[in-house]
């Protein structure tokens, strides 16, 4: 039982804290996401070149080999930043759906994801993308959309089975629909009319439902890193701000407001730390569902944060500006993304004790 | 002890449903069932149209255009408007300065203003917080200098809803920094276009412009637009604060937005193929909020029918602090019945109704706009903190 | 709209007032519990003397014609008392379950009801309790049973209908076991074996169902009484303990609590209105959701103001002798009769909006 | 990292496992399971079998009798032996005057008094909270006055556990009253049959003896019975609170409450015929919980396992409130999953394991009275108001 980080874990853990010190303060992201892209494409490659799309690639794919925990500390890294790009899919979810392929995993920040469909919410399984004799069509809906984004891993239909295709963005049978997400990354919808699809081999339902919940293990360690952020920001705001002459932290009620706010995100972090052990330890069923016991109870953490932190802050956790709604954003749309509350409580239910 | 309306009341309900479904512009109604924005032509129309049928000013002195109704009459009318997805009324002129002017204000103000009001002549502001001085309105430290036949104004408000549209403010000022906070403070009314006033937006988390940061710089108003006396308007803020009472837990507003969401979880399909308004866990929800509704709509009669309940302000404070609680949760399951379409941000839906290609069904693009600009409720008009500082005080030295 | 007492109604609330207040005092309260019979047959007789019995009997039967708003005003007037006698059952059910019976009516405190049965929670089917050549054999559990009780009305099924009979707790066949319950009221259990049974004409299980409902919206009103009561108590003490130099009202935090519990306790009287209204113009399968309504919301308000009433009370919260206790019991235990929030909770999602 | 139990561990785990099956008193753990109350026997044996074992002090000196367990290798003792339903170890001895003596006591005291605590030759209690000196306890007011060679003890303590088996008290007395409270005060030791010692009992809430009220009246004690020195005993009660935080989250008894729980559910049938375990409300809280412990749990490692966060203020008081709450929450779903059968006070069951005739399942009768019993854990202790305030100052301090 050891809870410390390891040498590498801890330079993992510096130098994406340096990263987002230095290149994500606010200030700088909106900045970002006012570009037409709706991030900085010069950024997303400082995040390339980090290294941190390979972590969890295998050393002998020329990864460092990295597990959830490894992936763990580069989220909670990453959470204050409210980083636009999709670090957590590329890294854990496109690296495990490659099927071992250089060429998906040489370049980390050209292949995204499309695995959900309209009006299907967070069903996995494809309803109305299909593939017949190699080509594929249907639509994809909230798929990760950079700058650099060349291909798509989409799941379809072929003969009744599920499977993963490969796309080109610049096939003219696929067309991009580009817009942000509540919270500010760019994402798209993807129509496919009969696109050139290049199957990926070895990936079957079993396999993306597993990647998914390792990416949402991930992605509930964003979701901690950006709660302690924003209970850093409230914490700091009660501090500074006065009311009836006495600073906001001199009131009992939102002291121990405070307090709870605290202990959400301890639990939160002590869950997601328990689901990277699971993710270590598990397939299967038991993965899934330690997964959705992360997302469900972070997911309900999150919103607890998301909404007493602006509570907290009054008026100005109103205003588009002020930093604590950028947070607040992230978690709301991180609750919305790969399976909501209900959602993983009934898996966890549905999968037994 | 009887909870039935009464036959006249039966029949005021009727006249208020033939009146939204006759008269209300489909096209608005349309707006706000889907949860899209509202133009400021949208809301002029109504109110016109509510004008021309004698619903402007229900809750003005008849001699003024006002109305005979009963305090369940003003609910009814709040609730069947709701109901049929029409707009609220906008408070500022009706609700609020209307009330004051006819209570403290002058025979000329009055002539002058409240017919205006009363048909949206003027679109009317509210001058009160400032920065720094949210909850804590006595502490404002915008000044008004008498100076012969003017007041020179200088200083900054903030929150002020809808100024970018405004024609009219009225607001609160200092006029003495001799005495207890609250008893140097006037009350005043201000033309929007007066030199020296400047309107600065202040975009919302839901990313829309709806209030504004105001800011005068030597602005000169006429003294005869103080209203009442110098150095009282602490009290007909007050007397404004309490008269807004009214409709505080927005009933009407919530049991609308509950339609909304049945509708939408019976459009909604869960992963397995079922109705989300069958899925267990959201049924459970749904059963929670009705009888949370069923009680606070209970209580808001228990006030409404009482004047003894009318003066309570545990009951006041009670009535913000459930309202705004119940219409947030509402407004947070619509988004959670919406799903993922809700993560989508689609600004050209929400403002101007276009979703071409689809990139979800209509009712998903305001769906977390909503849930944010909600947040408000239980910030703005008095944080629900501050409603319990003022429930405890009530109770403990009862 | 009216919300206003009749003067009828503003006789009753003052006469049950003051009964309580004369006769009902926690000490005395605590005598009467002392007792063998685990109430005072004097005390139960002043109750019948009251023609709190009579409530809801028709006036052409003798009684005072009484509607749900009536017993209402009875419940939240005897609320405060934690009155040991079954008034509300006797005033509601056994009226509405008589069958229009003299012998059964003229003499309220004679009769009590066996209506539930061990191991089948709150079902009220007979599973075990059944009628054979007049005689009926079975257990029932969760009786209500004073001094002054000779006769109970049990539910049982003959030929595969359920019935109520009429049952003479002297006779050879019938054994009582007499307990108290969480909160002392005096109750106990029945095993019949062959007991003498006399049909109630006219009482089916619709008929049962439906008494029942509208007792447990009568009940819905003596938990307001006993909310409102440790409500008060509760306030009383803040204000006059002291902590830390300062009386416990001063902090932000307990007023705060004390505000919530106030708005618990006003959710739920309102709702026990509604409940009343409702019990009065509607039948059938409306009637039994709005009871549920009212037990479930009624019933989480219950369990908030029992548990946080004993926290605000610190220490002296947790004693049996100081009267908080007495009202925590009396609403835990109001949550374990006629249902628990869940079981009505099910009922409103069964039966529809 | 890495949360997976060493080699080393997992035998220690597999040698306490064997030690619950084959020497903790069958009808004991049958009673703990059934929710039913031990006689003090039952407790001096478990304790003897302890000692016996080498278990019974664990978290002493070596030279004392104790071990050199790991900080998990103590939670692995607490879980495993709260699975088994053993009782939890007495603490007044082992946990609290044990380490201060240790620490602060002199060398006769310790060869006087530690051995008889290992062994449980003498029950000790805890005579710190006073009537009106609750959660601020720096204004506690039992005096002891010097008078030759001995002190003079007057006052009053409350919430007493067990002093009605007890033979010694540890105490905090006012020594001093010219100072800041918190100066004043010394930490002594008393045996319980010096005359002038009066016990009185306090009913709990669940109608059972279990705290009592201690009165002094001019009771006499040999000044050698000071530990350490005279007013100081501020500092030693803080330390044997903070030697008191391990095991304050409760986990292995959670964790067995929340087993007892679902075995319960699977017995109980619900209306419908079916298994409450089955039943979609009750596993959904059954769900939640699992969550909620699960994190409650790594957050106890994380705290056990790291020096920094076992000094850090927030994490002491983090798992006071949420285990509190969980195990409070634990004993209410217990008691809604026996559900009416729970409404029937049967202290003959709980006391004395007679169920003759069966009124309902042997778990029946002690579900309430766990139920508010455990109310305290919130409120004793030092209350979760008080764990709240102690975090904030840690937090706004940092």
């Amino acid at each position: 039982m050891d809870f410390s980080l390891s040498e590498e874990q801890r330079m993992l853990q510096e130098t994406v804290g340096k990263f987002v010190a230095d290149r994500y303060s606010l200030d700088q992201r909106k900045a970002y996401m006012a570009q037409s892209a709706g991030h900085d494409h010069a950024v997303a490659g400082e995040l390339v070149d980090l290294g941190l799309t390979l972590v969890q690639i295998p050393e002998e794919q020329g990864g460092l080999g990295g597990d959830a925990f490894d992936a763990m500390v580069v989220g909670e890294a990453l959470g204050p930043g409210l980083v636009l790009e999709p670090v957590m899919d590329v890294m854990t979810a496109v690296s495990a759906l490659s099927g071992g392929r250089d060429d998906i995993l040489e370049d980390g920040n050209s292949h995204t994801l499309g695995l959900y469909e309209r009006g299907q919410r967070y069903s996995l399984n494809p309803a109305i993308t299909s593939v017949e004799g190699g080509k594929v069509s249907g639509t994809k809906t909230l798929v990760p959309h950079t700058a650099g984004t060349t291909h798509a891993l989409v799941s379809a239909k072929e003969n009744g089975q599920v499977g993963l295709y490969r796309v080109a963005l610049s096939d003219a049978a696929v067309t991009v629909f580009n817009y942000p997400l509540q919270d500010g990354r760019p994402f798209a919808d993807l129509q496919l009319d009969g696109a050139e699809a290049e199957k990926v081999d070895g990936i079957s339902m079993a396999e993306i439902e597993a990647a998914v919940a390792r990416m949402t293990i991930a992605e509930c360690s964003v979701a901690v890193g950006a709660m302690q952020a924003a209970l850093d920001m409230t914490k700091e705001y009660l501090s500074v701000r006065k009311q009836f002459g006495r600073p906001l932290a001199a009131f009992q009620e939102l002291q121990f407001r405070l307090v709870d706010m605290n202990m959400e995100v301890q639990d939160a972090r002590s869950m997601a730390i328990w689901a990277a052990n699971q993710a270590n330890l598990t397939t299967g069923e038991a993965l899934l569902r330690a997964a959705s016991m992360a997302k469900a109870k972070i997911g309900k953490a999150a919103t607890y944060v998301a909404e007493d932190s602006i509570q907290l802050h009054g008026g100005m956790g109103m205003t588009l500006d002020y930093g604590i709604g950028a947070f607040a954003k992230y978690l709301i749309t991180f609750n919305l993304l790969h399976g909501d509350v209900d959602y993983h409580m009934g898996r966890v239910m549905r999968l037994g004790g | 002890m009887d909870l039935k309306f009464s036959d006249e009341d039966l029949g005021f309900k009727k006249t208020i449903e033939e009146f939204c479904e006759a008269h209300v512009a489909a096209e608005t109604r349309k707006k706000i069932a889907l949860g899209h924005r509202l133009s400021k032509q949208d809301i002029v129309d109504y109110h016109k149209v509510l004008y021309d049928h004698g619903y402007a000013v229900p809750n003005w002195k008849q001699e003024w255009g006002g109305t005979d109704w009963t305090s369940i009459q003003h609910q009814i009318f709040d609730d069947v408007t709701a109901a049929y997805d029409c707009p609220r009324r906008l408070a500022f002129g009706v609700s609020m300065v209307g009330p004051v002017l006819q209570a403290f204000g002058s025979r000329e103000q009055q002539e002058k203003y409240l017919p205006r009001i009363a048909r949206l002549d003027d679109w009317w502001c509210q001058g009160f917080s400032e920065p720094g001085s949210g909850s804590d309105l006595a502490s404002l430290k915008t000044s008004a200098v008498r100076d012969g036949d003017e007041y020179v104004i200088n200083g900054q408000k903030t929150w002020t809803t809808y100024a970018q549209h405004a024609d009219m403010m009225f607001l609160l000022t200092r006029t003495d920094n001799e005495c207890k906070p609250q008893e140097g403070i006037s009350f005043m009314l201000l033309d929007m276009n007066t030199p020296g006033v400047t309107v600065k937006p202040i975009i919302l988390l839901d990313g829309y412009h709806e209030v504004n940061e105001v800011f005068f710089d030597d602005v000169r108003i006429p003294a005869e637009n103080l209203v009442g006396q110098e150095n009282k308007g602490w009290d007909y803020a007050k007397f404004l604060l309490a008269h807004e009472r009214f409709g505080i837990a927005q009933i009407g507003y919530a049991k609308n937005q509950l339609n909304r969401l049945r509708d939408i979880a019976s459009q909604e399909q869960t992963e397995d193929g079922k109705r989300l308004v069958d899925n267990v866990f959201f049924s459970q929800k749904l059963a929670e909020i009705e009888m949370d509704l069923t009680a606070l709509e209970v209580t808001n009669l228990r006030v409404l029918s009482d004047a003894k309940n009318q003066s309570d302000l545990t009951f006041a404070g009670m009535l913000k602090i459930r309202g705004s609680d119940l219409n947030q949760k509402l407004t947070r399951l619509i988004m959670e019945a919406v799903g993922p379409a809700a993560a989508l941000e689609q600004q050209d839906l929400v403002l101007h109704g276009r979703n071409e290609p689809p990139l979800g069904p209509d009712y998903a693009g305001g769906a977390a706009p909503s849930y944010l600009n909600n947040r408000k409720l239980s910030i703005f008009g008095g944080s629900n903190e501050i409603q319990r500082s003022i429930i405890s005080k009530a109770m403990l030295t009862a």
